[in-house]
């Protein structure tokens, strides 16, 4: 009587849906401007905005899954920026640059998730408290100046230039991206680690049951999205040659909004990477189509808001309805 | 209630003041309600407010600055007022917003001087010094006319738009190309004064306009990302000019190894000028190199175009 | 004779992947007790979802007092006064005890609330269920789950109904909760109430059904009197074979092993103390009590779950540290928790996860998982218990409830463990199902399994353990073996500590 | 038996906790800077600040304890204060400018709920889009100009002037904000409508079985807030004598903050207004005594955020550890 293969989680129809929502986006874009949207520059363009979010996003989407919410990523990019690019930091060349980027980022990432996991502060409140904090030591350390890299390290920033594109079309930056998605997806899809995830978010008690430790667990989903932010940090430095504490500014709205866009529940405990990042993709195509049309920023964020909404009515009646699980 | 001259700087000084104005006289206690410092030019402002008062033995220099949301910007200024410092320097998120707190202070006998972003009513302070935005995107664009010899297409990277001084610019700006029948704005993006912003922006300008022979960056700050936008693309053969003035922006037009040309002042030294005539009217001072009984009630500050040319007369006072 | 109260033709219900009702009739007279039985997964639930207008049905007719009648959402249901308790606690945790039974129908004037009204009329309620030691402003969140069972009862009872559907209530009820629960049952049947009553336990069948229907597959395969259908034939209906759950032969105790499991003087502050019992290699202990007694906290303790105020637990001799729940899954301890929604699954994820979530290190190599393997072993796991449907690929959200047990069970049984913690293992689980549960629960133990039992149903205690604890207000009352002791024995001693039971 | 059990903290217990947060701070400003942090004058300004945001969180509070959460409150009252200043409101005098900004709060709030309980589009991804719009909208009414009341209408903003206060000592803002909270109260605690919040927000399948239209509930709930954002910016534009697309900047996350920090639950169901009052009046309390002791913005933001975590840590610590429960 139970046929198989159906009333199972079906996120990879999520996913279709939004993949339909792009291709119509594009349709507008190249209806447009076709001239100019339509080519490989402008893909240039669109994946490298998305690229330094987009590694947010990965991170943001261990954490939700993870039944938490990170809204001091933005704070944290920051921080990272400026530390990396003091002139102390310079001195120690480009390595210096990238290890102090990665360290802050997961320093701050551990102290969030320590006092969640182990203080028991709602991971709201900490995360927004870490917000402030980072954000007011990184005006602190730069007095709100913005640092720019010493020609010293210019080879860091060389990386974001046309010329060192890899076979002369991919930008380092984009390809960063690619592998954070590629590892992050196999953590999340195919390791005991990315299952304990889903596990930690949907029930955290059954987890606990079950002998997993979640306390520890929760600790390093925090820390992973600290380092993402050291990883996005880095990719901004290459791509404006500098650091400054207004960096990363409502990164975490644009980050969690991505990943809920992609279908992850707010709630934790369901959630695809692949979705995030369509969701990220959505967004910067958004932007992008906009400024290629020249909007005002008025009408920019008044379509902005009207796309959204129709994005996700699209995206619902692509991805057709899931079974309603009776409680 | 609309009053007329603050007391304190009603009375006749006389003349023969002006000469020692730098001299020590009565000690007055100066209140400035400053912006939240997390941008190069109004971490500048605040700097070099402090530094000028920090200049003179008979100042109490007290600083309320940390936000710039109206309702909070207004209670940090009601604070000033209950502290009863005698002369207020005030440079509001908003002009016309705060001049309701400004007519407060005004009210309580505290004269203020109104730092750049003007308010609303004359009744609400006693001087008003600062920049003049629609002066700057004028500037601009007579400066990037000139070069261009009257002919060409540009395009204007403008500032938070829900600003009033980035409407002012953008004005100015219009009105000044206007002037040249053959230039053309091509396009127009607006950034939000962050180094992210400017190159994010920017590189989608940049795709969007294959050709174009002048570009207008409102802020240098974004300029910044702008420039690294525009190296990135690898584009040249067109003229930047910057807004602000920032030590980066100036190194880099004096190297004169970019596209960017020039940058329009808008000079963070108003900061300290503002000081220097708050002090003055709480002292019942005039100004120097003026023959007036009391300090003028509005001062306009130029906004110089910065080129090679004059960079170096104006290095010393950008900030970074 | 006039029309029956409710009369269901031909009802279907099918959800994407599953037809849950391939037409059903049901049909109800006014004042009967109407016993609902049926396999996990018949459709039981749905029928009664279907009644109380939560779910549409694609097809077929109900007629209420023959007239033909659409049931589009709850309020239509209730307005005919069908009121339902459902299979799982569906409760308000942050609202009071009042505030809970009168949800959607509150004493209020102009919209404001009238508490003193709501909170008198709620005690009477929980008064005329015997249970007048629940106070009516208490957040129910506050309540064990057996107070929260008698609160939905009551919920049910503070509508004006004329038919009352009751999923299981026992389920979550011990003996003399159940002999209550019976009590009002006849008292409502008086008052021409008509009750649906469905059960698992066939003894309780017996002894309020007026009239019985059983369900298979989604299909009505039987209907008639409980009085004139022998046992045997109900179960025949039901699983189409297997006879009535029969209890394993106990093996002679073999010349007494080590003790695998050793409690000492363990105490919980509030809950229980000086609770010491070994449980040796192949030995199937019961712990017998009253819900509320603290059993499943003395299995959630020696779990690690809760920290012990005071006292020891030793697996295989090593101490299990207390308060870490990874310690004792360490030294191979398991617990098939109370609650299994709250406690026990991963709503959101799939069968196969559910089972092999206790045991990823078996198939990971370096923390990556062989998702074939990891399926592959959920799936025989699920198949050997009956899960119905197997797939692991399907969401657990969706199965029947007494599915939803089987496949906590199938995750200790995949994990494999020295010292088994069962609390109410058989709750919700069909008497087809019980029969092999008991047979692989015994089988478990000859394997060398340390097996600790917690369950309201002292048959089954009886019948399963070798030895019996009896648990009372928090601490153990008689220990023996379990061929020495009847039910009306165990019964005396679980109860005598009911008449001071509301003073702890 | 089935008495209850001593689990989580009680409401009570939770805002006793914050109280004494409050105490703590009252203590720390009165030490350092005794004359100018313990007088009527300052305490004034502290209730004049938390009033704006404060109207707000209360809407913030329905929402949330109701299962949902509402990002484009900020851009809502931006809106509401344009749309109110425009010339053509104004020429309706200060009735005309009331009237608008609750009617435009109002309807914001409506089409927020709409889409939401009858479109089923995910409550983060639609109050963000809102947020977008709303603000989109601002601008392109306002011109992104600063647009003040008119003297023929000064009535309004004579009402933030001191010689307006009620007693000399209550400002009518605060009046305004107290009244709110105290309708606010009543209606969560002893209606049947608040009640049913809890119980849509707790467990929404419960409450459809209890027969409450949980739809046409949720939708009430968002309108609510967007009205109380209306509310807010009448109050800024008194405040301020003026109205702006770029008001109300972050309000989302302040006032969901002061929600979580009142010991609402983000994931809803359980939650007090007292709490979130509190959390407000914690939270301008810790920016007066910054600015009272001429903090820089570094040092307040850095401050800030370890104060939130010292608060919280407090407040668990003045309300007694919970027993683990069990679930
Ligand atoms: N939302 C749903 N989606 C898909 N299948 C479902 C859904 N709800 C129930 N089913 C299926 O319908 C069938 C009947 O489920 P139901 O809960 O009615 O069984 P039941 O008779 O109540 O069993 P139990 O005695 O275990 O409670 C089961 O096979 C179940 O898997
Ligand atoms: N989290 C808790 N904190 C404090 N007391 C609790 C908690 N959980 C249960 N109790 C109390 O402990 C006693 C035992 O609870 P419980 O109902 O689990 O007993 P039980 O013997 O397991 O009953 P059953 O297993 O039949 O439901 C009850 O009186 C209950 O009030
Ligand atoms: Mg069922
Ligand atoms: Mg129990």
């Amino acid at each position: 009587m139970v046929r198989p293969r159906s009333g199972r989680i079906p996120s990879e129809l999520r996913n279709a849906g939004l993949i339909g929502v792009l291709v119509i986006l594009a349709v507008i874009g190249g209806a447009t401007k076709p001239g100019e949207f339509l080519n490989l520059g402008n893909l240039v363009v669109i994946l490298t905005q998305a690229s330094v979010i987009g590694v947010v996003t990965v991170g943001m989407t261990f954490v939700i899954v993870g039944g938490g919410i990170d809204l001091s990523v933005g704070a944290i990019v920051a921080l990272s920026t400026v530390w990396a690019t003091t002139v102390a930091t310079q001195s120690f060349g480009v390595v210096g640059i990238v290890f102090t980027a990665l360290v802050v980022g997961l320093v701050c990432g551990i102290v969030n998730g320590a006092f969640i996991a182990y203080g028991k502060v709602v991971a709201f409140i900490m995360t927004i408290a870490m917000l402030a904090s980072a954000r007011g030591l990184a005006i602190q350390i730069s007095g709100g100046t913005t640092q720019t890299v010493r020609p010293a390290n210019q080879a860091l920033v060389n990386l974001g230039y046309s010329d060192h594109y890899l076979f002369g079309v991919v930008p380092p930056l984009v390809l960063m991206f690619a592998v954070v998605v590629a590892v992050g997806w196999i953590a999340l899809n195919r390791t005991t680690f990315g299952r304990r995830t889903f596990a930690v978010g949907g029930n955290p008690e059954a987890a606990r049951l079950a002998g997993l430790n979640v306390r520890a667990h929760t600790l390093v989903l925090y820390a992973l999205s600290g380092l993402c932010c050291g990883i996005a940090g880095i990719m901004l430095i290459i791509l404006t040659g500098s650091g400054t504490s207004a960096n990363g500014n409502l990164y975490e709205l644009d980050a969690i909004a991505a990943v809920i866009i992609g279908g992850t529940l707010l709630s934790g405990g369901r959630g695809t990477l692949v979705g995030s990042v369509l969701g990220v993709l959505v967004f910067t195509t958004i932007n992008d189509i906009f400024t290629l049309n020249n909007l005002s920023t008025a009408t920019q964020q008044l379509a902005k808001g009207v796309i959204i909404v129709i994005a996700v009515l699209v995206q619902k009646l692509l991805a057709s309805r899931t079974p309603t699980t009776p409680r | 209630t609309s009053n007329s001259e603050p007391t304190a700087a009603s009375t006749n000084a006389g003349p023969g003041v002006n000469a020692d104005n730098a001299k020590p006289g009565k000690h007055v206690t100066i209140g400035f309600a400053g912006p939240q410092a997390d941008h190069g030019w109004l971490s500048g402002i605040n700097a070099q407010a402090k530094a000028e008062a920090a200049r003179y033995k008979d100042v109490t220099f007290v600083v309320a600055e940390g936000s710039n949301e109206a309702s909070a910007q207004a209670g940090q200024i009601q604070t000033l007022i209950n502290q009863k410092v005698d002369v207020l320097v005030i440079l509001p998120a908003d002009g016309k917003q705060m001049t309701p707190s400004g007519q407060k202070a005004m009210d309580a006998g505290i004269p203020v001087v109104n730092l750049d972003r003007v308010f609303d009513t004359t009744s609400a302070y006693r001087t008003w010094i600062g920049g003049d935005n629609y002066r700057m995107g004028f500037n601009a664009a007579t400066f990037i006319g000139q070069r261009l010899g009257g002919k060409g297409s540009v395009l204007e990277l403008a500032g938070i738009d829900n600003l009033e001084l980035t409407q002012q610019r953008s004005k100015g700006f219009d009105d000044g190309l206007k002037t040249f029948p053959g230039l053309k704005k091509a396009g127009r993006a607006a950034a939000e004064f962050t180094v992210q912003t400017g190159q994010a922006r920017m590189s989608e300008l940049l795709q969007a306009h294959p050709t174009f022979d002048a570009l207008w960056n409102h802020d240098d700050d974004q300029g910044v990302g702008a420039l690294q936008a525009i190296r990135q693309a690898g584009r040249k053969g067109f003229l930047m000019v910057g807004g602000a003035g920032s030590k980066a922006a100036m190194q880099a037009i004096k190297a004169d190894d970019s596209v960017l040309k020039a940058t329009v002042l808008y000079p963070a030294t108003m900061a300290a000028s503002a000081v220097r005539v708050a002090r003055l009217i709480a002292q019942n001072k005039t100004m120097g190199d003026l023959d007036e009984t009391s300090v003028p009630s509005s001062i306009t500050l130029f906004s110089a175009v910065v080129t090679k040319a004059n960079v170096d007369r104006y290095l010393p006072t950008a900030f970074d | 004779m006039d029309a029956p109260l409710l009369e269901m033709r031909g009802i279907v219900k099918e959800f994407p992947g599953a037809r849950a009702l391939d037409g059903v009739d049901l049909t109800v007279r006014a004042g009967a007790v109407h016993c609902l039985l049926g396999q996990n997964g018949a459709g039981k639930s749905t029928l009664i979802r279907v009644l109380a207008g939560m779910h549409t049905p694609d097809a077929g007719e109900i007629r209420w007092r023959g007239e033909p009648v659409a049931l589009p959402q709850p309020t239509a249901a209730l307005r005919y006064g069908i009121t339902t308790i459902y299979q799982e606690l569906d409760l308000v945790p942050a609202l009071s005890v009042a505030e809970n039974i009168f949800l959607g129908h509150e004493p209020s004037t102009a919209g404001f609330g009238r508490r003193r009204t709501a909170d008198r009329a709620a005690a009477e309620l929980l008064d005329r269920l015997g249970h007048a030691d629940i106070p009516p402003g208490v957040e129910v969140g506050r309540l064990p789950a057996a107070g929260q069972q008698i609160v939905s009862m009551a919920r049910a009872l503070s509508y004006d109904a004329r038919l009352i559907v009751m999923d299981e209530p026992s389920a979550a009820l011990a003996h003399d909760e159940v002999a209550n629960l019976f009590r009002i049952i006849r008292e409502l049947t008086e008052a021409d109430v008509a009750v649906v009553y469905i059960s698992h336990r066939l003894a309780e069948i017996r002894e309020v059904g007026d009239e019985v229907t059983v369900l298979k597959d989604g299909r009505t395969v039987a209907a008639g009197r409980p009085a004139d259908t022998p046992t045997a034939t109900l179960v025949a209906h039901m699983t189409g074979g297997s006879s009535e759950a029969r209890f394993p032969a106990r093996p002679e105790p073999a010349d007494a092993p080590e003790p695998v499991l050793s409690v000492r003087d363990l105490a919980l502050d509030g809950v229980f103390r000086d609770v010491s019992f070994e449980v040796r290699a192949g030995e199937i202990v019961g712990l017998a009590g009253l819900v509320g007694a603290g059993r499943s906290e003395i299995l959630e303790t020696v779990y690690g779950a809760r920290r012990a105020s005071s006292g020891t637990v030793a697996v295989d001799g090593r101490a299990v540290r207390a308060g870490s729940v990874r310690s004792a899954v360490r030294a191979g301890v398991g617990l098939a928790p109370e609650e299994r929604k709250s406690q026990g699954l991963l709503m959101l994820a799939s069968v196969g996860v559910n089972i092999g979530i206790a045991s990823l290190a078996r198939y990971a190599r370096l923390g990556w998982v062989d998702r074939r393997r990891e399926n592959a072993e959920a799936a025989e796991q699920a198949g050997a218990l009956g899960v119905q449907p197997a797939d692991p690929r399907r969401g657990v959200a969706t199965l029947s409830g007494g599915n939803q047990q089987k496949v906590l069970l199938a995750r200790w049984l995949l994990h494999g463990c020295r010292v088994l913690l069962l609390d109410e293992p058989t709750r919700g689980v069909d008497v087809g199902a019980r029969a092999e549960l008991y047979a692989l629960i015994r089988d478990l133990a000859a394997s060398g399994v340390a097996i600790v039992l917690v369950s309201s149903e002292v048959p089954e205690v009886l019948g399963l353990a070798d030895r019996v604890l009896v648990v009372r207000e928090g601490r153990i009352v008689h220990t023996g073996p379990a061929a020495d002791l009847d039910e009306p024995h165990v019964l005396g001693l679980v109860m005598d500590g009911h008449t001071q039971g509301s003073t702890r």
